[in-house]
């Protein structure tokens, strides 16, 4: 049997409006939970990103003495060919005094008390910079060097990305967490005000089912707004996760954050991340309802 | 119309037993009575006809299909050969009197036109046209019941089913509705109403059943309440 | 009238248990909602104790040049005579080319590269450390010394701290305002669960009120019940924060991230916090019995 | 014991008049009737003594108070003083016939020992002594009211007010009720039965008060439901 449009319209929006406190809170619960879960994707997402560049560099890094200062000494010359030789490595690049100062600048590009500190090319230590084929491989590649004569000292390339990762991951699954339970919440609150919904029009339900009314004509309404409920808070829990990363951007740029800056998300993936929420927004509409109608509305 | 072939229906897991061994048949265009002391099972009997419960065991027709076998979906399809009447009215209070009626119409799907036309017609019927605009508690009782009943029959189900329909209300109105259910069952609708009233079931002298602790103790074609 | 505990409890107890699913999701969102908000407060003392420390280092350095390696240079002793008469200066400090050494060797212990590359304190600029009276007096007591001979820059204390207040101040905003929007849900929830209970006890209430049971004997049991989930949603609430400050501490403390380790509240200013947490809680319980109260038990 | 001087009261902001200029007196120990038809206000003038509802204007006392100037927080004490019985019963379906019954004496704060001589002395008094740990829908139509009057009279109220008590009940079991409040009446309790049922108030002869459009239109000692 068609079931007009008109009517489902009519009914849904009457028990929204009836019950309007608890859909509110619903609504809130819902944005607000998928907003976690958004922005713990996107960050996710953007860490991966972060730390790709980071690893598409250097995994590990063999400093040699200061006695050593280019490829023509045997000491580095040894080790070359030994990382040469070597299954694990993927590639192996000298770094020489010039690059290292280089980099050295880079690095510390208007700190006085360190750009004073290095003024010559010579002041510094020349290194090997190697990529691995896994970089769990770091630690036994690293050994073999560790009393190799001419190494000075053995860098894992972990310090700075290990602590983003760490840090980053904890906020996840705090945020993850914290969603979880907002989601349980919301599903409640759907289911609540569903619940009311129905209560409120039990007298009604009973004359519908008395006169011969489908069950389907019955529950349709009550689905439609718990449907509603999760997608609207899965719309605005999109604007808000899309507010705060925005922000969080912006907050970066504006204060040069280096650790931070090489996050971002392309708009594709931000894309994704929405039609996710969205999913899970018709996911915990549609969960709520189904509980609330299977236990309170029998038909 | 109705027919009941050893039906036997409990509550609370079989703790409680309301139906036992209770066989009758019904004919289109028949008035009955069903009449019986409290407990003894007749607003479990018209529940049984409107398959709202089912039999434990026994079979149970109506309108030619065996509900038994209806199968779930197509429980509302029944229901609508079938009127419905109680004693507390069952009036959505924030409906008119018109949309009370038309609401029934509504939700089984039929479209506005039909609607507009049948509404009046049966509004007519029960002699509350003039009172169509007023919401349920600006009625009498009775008023209120003629309103239940033209609810019930706006849809012209083969059967009315009537549980008590007079007991809230005061001598003059329960023989306003009689009348009206008499006419009822004079346009061929089949009438079952379980009454106390024996003042009702004596002066009509209808077909009665009399249940006694889930059987048929009686079946008189012209019968009386008591003895 | 007295109003017998044991009876409070037993209805209480009953109404919690009839809607466990209600109540369970008003004492997660009290919960999860009174975390961020002590987690908030818990981090912004942090954060303001770790700046008192930073201020009541150096808010302003000015560093010489190379050729400038000890106070017996006459271009240093002009700054320092000059700083010795400016008002808005509290306190100027000489740092000596062995004071700079050891910084640097704190500031960069275990990373070879650095190591390697400062020796010897005599690599090193010296400076001032200068405190002021203000902080926002920075800007102008730096510029004075700008142009002066022997002075290579002046470096403001700002970068570090300033990253760290507006990061933590972004969070704090963010937290605060999720906290609002869940503490809405927390009393809509409250209110929820206490409106189906009433609506559970709709007979039983009805009866009370014919037979002549009196007004507060009829809302006590309810009231119960929100201030009941109010609290522990409170208390879970402290769970969690503590639970996550401490986290994050560990998180810090083993990754030596070096920015955040002064980051520390008292224990003092710790269980101020979770009293403020029990307070709210309570005061979010109350309100949405109250509200529902008002509404819906009609005594 | 009650008097009603001028009252009226009206619902729906004065749209529905219930009651109008409406004064009698009912002495203690009294028994009456309150007969009328549907909408008379019959329910309206029993809400008024259970200051359920307040008057719009005239004076109510019950009790010897007169209730329109009792502070809110007095109203359960006029309220103990005053039994009520209706027509659904309405026991709470979780509690045995014990339990419903002291569920009564619970709520205003009887002491246990109280409670456990009391309610075992009107149960025997309603003849329910043996079923007191049945709950109400193992019990027929006519010992639920039973009960019903079990937890009205327990507490020893000067009133019993009773609204149509035995609208859903079957005849005998209608007699058994009646029987009840007369015992009930012979302790000393004034009791006020609004009826539609002629054949009790024809058979009992009690003081008759006719309600018409909320006004008292007859007044009777030994009355009967018609003229
Ligand atoms: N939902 C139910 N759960 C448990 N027992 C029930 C239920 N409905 C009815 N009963 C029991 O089944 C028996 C028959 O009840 P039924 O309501 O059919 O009687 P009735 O003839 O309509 O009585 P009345 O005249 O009081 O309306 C009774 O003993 C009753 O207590
Ligand atoms: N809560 C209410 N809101 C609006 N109108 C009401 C309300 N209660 C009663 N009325 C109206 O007041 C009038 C008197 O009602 P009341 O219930 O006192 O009559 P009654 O004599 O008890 O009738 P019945 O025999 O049907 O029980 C009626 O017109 C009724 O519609
Ligand atoms: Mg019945
Ligand atoms: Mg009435």
């Amino acid at each position: 049997m068609a079931i007009s449009v008109e009517y489902v319209v009519k009914e849904t929006t009457n028990n929204l409006w009836r019950n309007w406190m608890v859909s509110l809170a619903a609504v809130v619960t819902v944005a607000l939970s998928l907003s976690f879960v958004g922005v713990a994707l996107l960050f996710r997402q953007e860490v991966d990103n972060a730390t790709a560049r980071w690893q598409s560099g250097v995994t590990l890094a063999i400093f040699m003495n200061s006695s050593v200062t280019s490829l023509s000494n045997p000491q580095a010359k040894a080790v070359e060919d030994q990382l040469a030789n070597m299954s694990q490595v993927s590639r192996a690049t000298f770094c020489g005094q010039n690059c290292a100062y280089r980099e050295y600048r880079g690095m510390f590009r208007g700190d006085p008390t360190m750009e004073s500190a290095i003024t010559n090319p010579s002041q510094l230590p020349v290194s090997f910079r190697i990529k691995l084929k896994h970089a769990a491989q770091a630690g036994s590649v690293g050994s073999v060097f560790t009393n190799q004569p001419g190494v000075q000292a053995i860098e894992y390339a972990k310090g700075e990305v290990e602590q983003l990762l760490k840090i980053s991951s904890f906020l996840q699954v705090a945020s993850l967490v914290a969603a979880s339970a907002l989601l349980v919440s919301s599903v409640v609150l759907i289911l609540n005000s569903i619940r009311l919904a129905i209560f409120a029009r039990r007298k009604e339900v009973e004359v519908m089912k008395l006169v011969g009314a489908t069950n389907w004509f019955i529950r349709v309404p009550f689905m439609a707004e718990g449907l509603i409920q999760g997608l609207v808070g899965a719309l605005i829990g999109c604007g808000l996760t899309s507010f705060f990363v925005s922000e969080f951007r912006k907050l970066i740029a504006q204060n040069n954050i280096k650790l931070l800056q090489p996050m971002t998300a392309s708009a594709g993936e931000e894309v994704v991340v929405y039609i996710l929420l969205l999913i899970f927004g018709s996911l915990v509409g549609a969960g709520g309802s189904a509980i609330a109608l299977r236990r309170f509305l029998d038909v | 119309m109705i027919r009941f072939e050893n039906v036997a229906k409990t509550y609370k897991e079989g703790t409680v037993v309301a139906l036992e061994a209770c066989s009758t048949e019904i004919q289109k265009g028949e008035f009955v009575f069903l009449v019986g002391s409290s407990g003894s099972g007749k607003t479990t009997f018209l529940k049984l006809v409107l398959r709202d419960e089912m039999p434990d065991s026994g079979k149970i027709w109506v309108a030619g299909k065996q509900i038994g076998k209806l199968s779930h979906w197509k429980v509302p399809y029944l229901r609508r050969n079938i009127g419905c009447v109680f004693q507390d009215f069952r009036l959505l209070p924030n409906r008119t009197v018109h949309e009370n009626v038309a609401f029934a119409l509504e939700v089984i799907g039929r479209p506005r036109h039909v609607i507009s036309a049948q509404v009046p017609q049966v509004l007519e019927l029960v002699g509350l046209l003039k009172k169509k605009d007023r919401y349920p508690d600006e009625l009498s009782g009775g008023e209120q019941q003629r309103v239940a009943i033209a609810r019930a029959f706006v849809n012209r189900p083969l059967v009315l089913l009537a549980d008590e329909p007079t007991g809230n209300l005061d001598p003059g109105t329960t023989r306003g509705i009689m009348r009206l259910l008499d006419r009822i069952n004079k346009t061929g609708t089949t009438v079952v109403m379980a009454t106390h009233d024996f003042v009702i079931v004596d002066s009509m002298r209808r077909r009665v059943v009399e249940l006694s602790q889930g059987r048929v103790i009686r079946d008189q074609v012209r019968g009386i309440y008591g003895y």
